[in-house]
């Protein structure tokens, strides 16, 4: 396993006495406010982030009518859900796919780490992973096995590679033995990882 | 070609790291939130979709800062030198570099606070709250910079054309992912109006609004059939100048 | 493809850093000295052309040890792990790695001497002198471990044949440069004899006692006339099994 | 230009620390004696070395009969100078190539570091460098320019990758004004670099 995250405690002290000097002296000299960083932060914790993308899912599970809308023009469907800020920043042009009985969808950026803020909030490290970014294009299957997530070779794999202006995110399947769960308890079953493709959601536990 | 552009399909690299922070020390937060807010004051705002008041915001920054200058700094380093650095410490290499550069802060000075903070760790930032900025910073959050234009050129494909992707000169920062340079794909669909990437590329060939082509491969036709999986099809999002006609 | 195989030919990498020192820091030379003489005990040399008298040279060392040891570490890493380290940093990785695995040493004692040693840099290393492993390599380096062995198989080309470069799968080692692969050559020099390398490399293809011909490749049919430059020929050794007929 | 060479001083007392944690435990256990490792080195001073090759070329310059026999049969060749271990480790086959004013000579290793250790002892960093390997093959006179030594494209290159059994060494051109040099004063003028390809040999200060 690459040990991206064994560094020795000098670097990472090293790294984090830097990053404070930087915005100390941005804030100093006029580039930054002191409550700048902050406020990007706090979007991420509270306007932005998974919880949007799981909503959104867990509402095309139980509507397959609003399903067919996602599916056909995504920013419209997530603007009928009145959430704030779903076409800012790295989410201007997203689109979604679902999983089916025949089709596992995988999103990935092999150059670098485009991801759906808005419905997803930033990307783990496992998605910048170059490791990931080489096999993820050719190899989609044995990646996901070591996910645990086994997809068949019958199974059509279709892999979106994030190299222009849409940003992709995926509808997984709905679980089994889920039909008595409402839309929240449905969207706490769903992760990041499902919706770009690495996990699947599930079964809960019986009612 | 250069390595970083051509990171999909390497073989032989032994498993993920499926680590599923997205920040796995503190400091990273700092560095992307300083990112953020450099793109959320960037000079080229002002011209963006959402016509953004940049002049009037309260910055001493006048530059113009995007996705770009971040992507351009780190496929521009050297490539094995790319490898050596975890994904928020090249930021942090790149960002400070570039202040340093632009003469917002002296390489000595920033050494010497590092030093500073290195022995204080807990030692407070500066107290400097900058209202109007901060709301510039969560506009452009929630209001994005969508490169969507009129388009200037007509549409060169339909969807079911098959294409070629072309192969133009390495550059330091590029769209097209190496691995389909060369190939041959099917057009699965035609993105309405155009879109100006932040940036052009150069000889690589971005710059002014393009038509923008999602187009399928047959993994077989990328890596030969007995080298990838059966009944894999890669999509990616290709602007004009990465296309050539089939013919 | 490994990446460690397909070093030569990589673009875009910047200038080469034009270091003449065989060691720049002086651990180094230590590390080089200890796979030297490992090299020089390994108990493959009994059967190598000076049939070196190992099993009476006093030591507890009872391995197989080559250059392809060595290598077979340094191509089986992680392709970016590779380049995270200096040269002899590698090899002090490999080389205190397989004491541990093969149980000459174990980890702790190793961290913990380690430790001892950052603490007292100056402090003495054991003094027990070993007369006759030092006979043992002097010999070794003077009389060295040729491969060249009687044939046994029929030469299969002869200079001025046209021939092109097997593609086998990728494989820890081996000693195939992956540039040339799938190449088209022509035969300059078939050496007398036949050569048998360190150790078999799998499904890559090196096993047994192989003719061994000098290859030349004009550098356009490598790369293309227009990525590479003019009046420029590659040579190399390429054993018998990495090569096939034109036809 | 690739910090191959200025790593921190932990990084470097940790290297230095554990090796001779290493050579004090293999001593302790019987692998090595504590006089093994020094032999070794002491070879490399006194037997095998740059020396040599230096020798061997100014012979060639003095000699072109020496020097047709050196690059017919580079190992029996060398025998004639009676100078030990000339077929010890590393340079169990070697061969020369010769520059002259219509080709020029680069040896190389893509895959790691192939040295004729008899005759040029143990190779220098740039020789290993992986941007040298990669570069090499694909644009020599690029980075012979970068060392200083300007081939026009009309000259032939001739790259020999060290990819088997054959070590390659460069007997360089003999420098101008050079007349007045006996054996020896050539030799001192010859260094590893210009035997493998990457340095001219310069022309004497005039007698």
């Amino acid at each position: 396993m690459t040990p991206l995250f064994d560094y020795d405690e000098n670097r990472e002290a090293a790294s984090a006495a830097k990053v404070r000097a930087l915005e100390a002296l941005l804030i100093k000299k006029g580039v930054l406010g002191s409550d700048s960083v902050d406020a990007v932060l706090s979007h991420f914790e509270t306007v932005a982030g998974p919880f949007n993308g799981a909503r959104i899912v867990a509402r095309a599970w139980l509507d397959s009518d609003y399903k067919r809308r996602l599916l056909e023009d995504t920013p419209k469907a997530i603007a009928e859900l009145h959430f704030p800020g779903m076409d800012g920043a790295e989410g201007e042009h997203m689109k979604a796919v679902a999983n089916s009985e025949s089709v596992h969808n995988l999103v990935i950026c092999t150059l670098c780490s485009c991801y759906p803020w808005p419905v997803l909030g930033l990307p783990p490290y496992w998605y910048k992973d170059p490791v990931f970014r080489a096999r993820g294009v050719r190899e989609p299957r044995a990646v996901l096995r070591e996910f645990g997530v086994p997809i068949s070779a019958e199974k059509e794999v279709k892999i979106w590679d994030s190299s222009a202006q849409i940003r992709w995110f995926v509808i997984p399947e709905r679980p089994a033995n889920s039909e008595h769960l409402n839309e929240a308890q449905l969207a706490a079953l769903i992760t990041p990882e499902a919706m770009m493709g690495v996990a699947l959601v599930p079964a809960p536990p019986a009612a | 070609m250069k390595l970083q552009h051509y990171i999909g399909g390497l073989e032989n690299l032994g498993p993920v790291n499926f680590e599923k922070k997205v920040f796995v020390a503190k400091w990273e937060k700092r560095i992307f939130g300083i990112h953020t807010v450099m793109m959320a004051e960037s000079t080229h705002l002002a011209h963006a979709l959402p016509k953004y008041p940049i002049a009037q915001v309260p910055t001493t920054f006048k530059e113009t800062w995007t996705w770009a200058s971040l992507r351009t700094g780190a496929e521009g380093m050297q490539p094995f030198e790319y490898f050596k650095y975890r994904y928020y410490e090249k930021w942090l290499m790149g960002i400070s570099q570039f202040f340093v550069d632009r003469g917002y802060v002296a390489a000595e000075e920033l050494a010497k606070l590092t030093e500073h903070y290195r022995a204080n760790p807990d030692a407070p930032l500066p107290e400097r709250p900058n209202p109007i900025l901060k709301e510039q910073v969560v506009k452009y959050l929630n209001r994005g910079d969508s490169g969507l234009r009129a388009p200037v050129a007509p549409v060169r494909f339909a969807v079911g054309d098959t294409v070629y992707v072309a192969d133009p000169e390495a550059a330091d920062h590029t769209r097209l992912p190496g691995f389909l340079r060369n190939k041959k794909g099917t057009v699965t669909e035609v993105y309405p109006g155009a879109f100006e990437y932040f940036v052009s590329t150069g000889p690589d060939g971005l710059a002014g609004p393009q038509h923008v082509y999602c187009v399928s491969f047959d993994a077989s036709d990328i890596w030969g059939a007995d080298k990838c999986e059966p009944h894999t099809v890669i999509y990616a999002d290709l602007f004009d100048v990465y296309l050539k006609p089939a013919h």
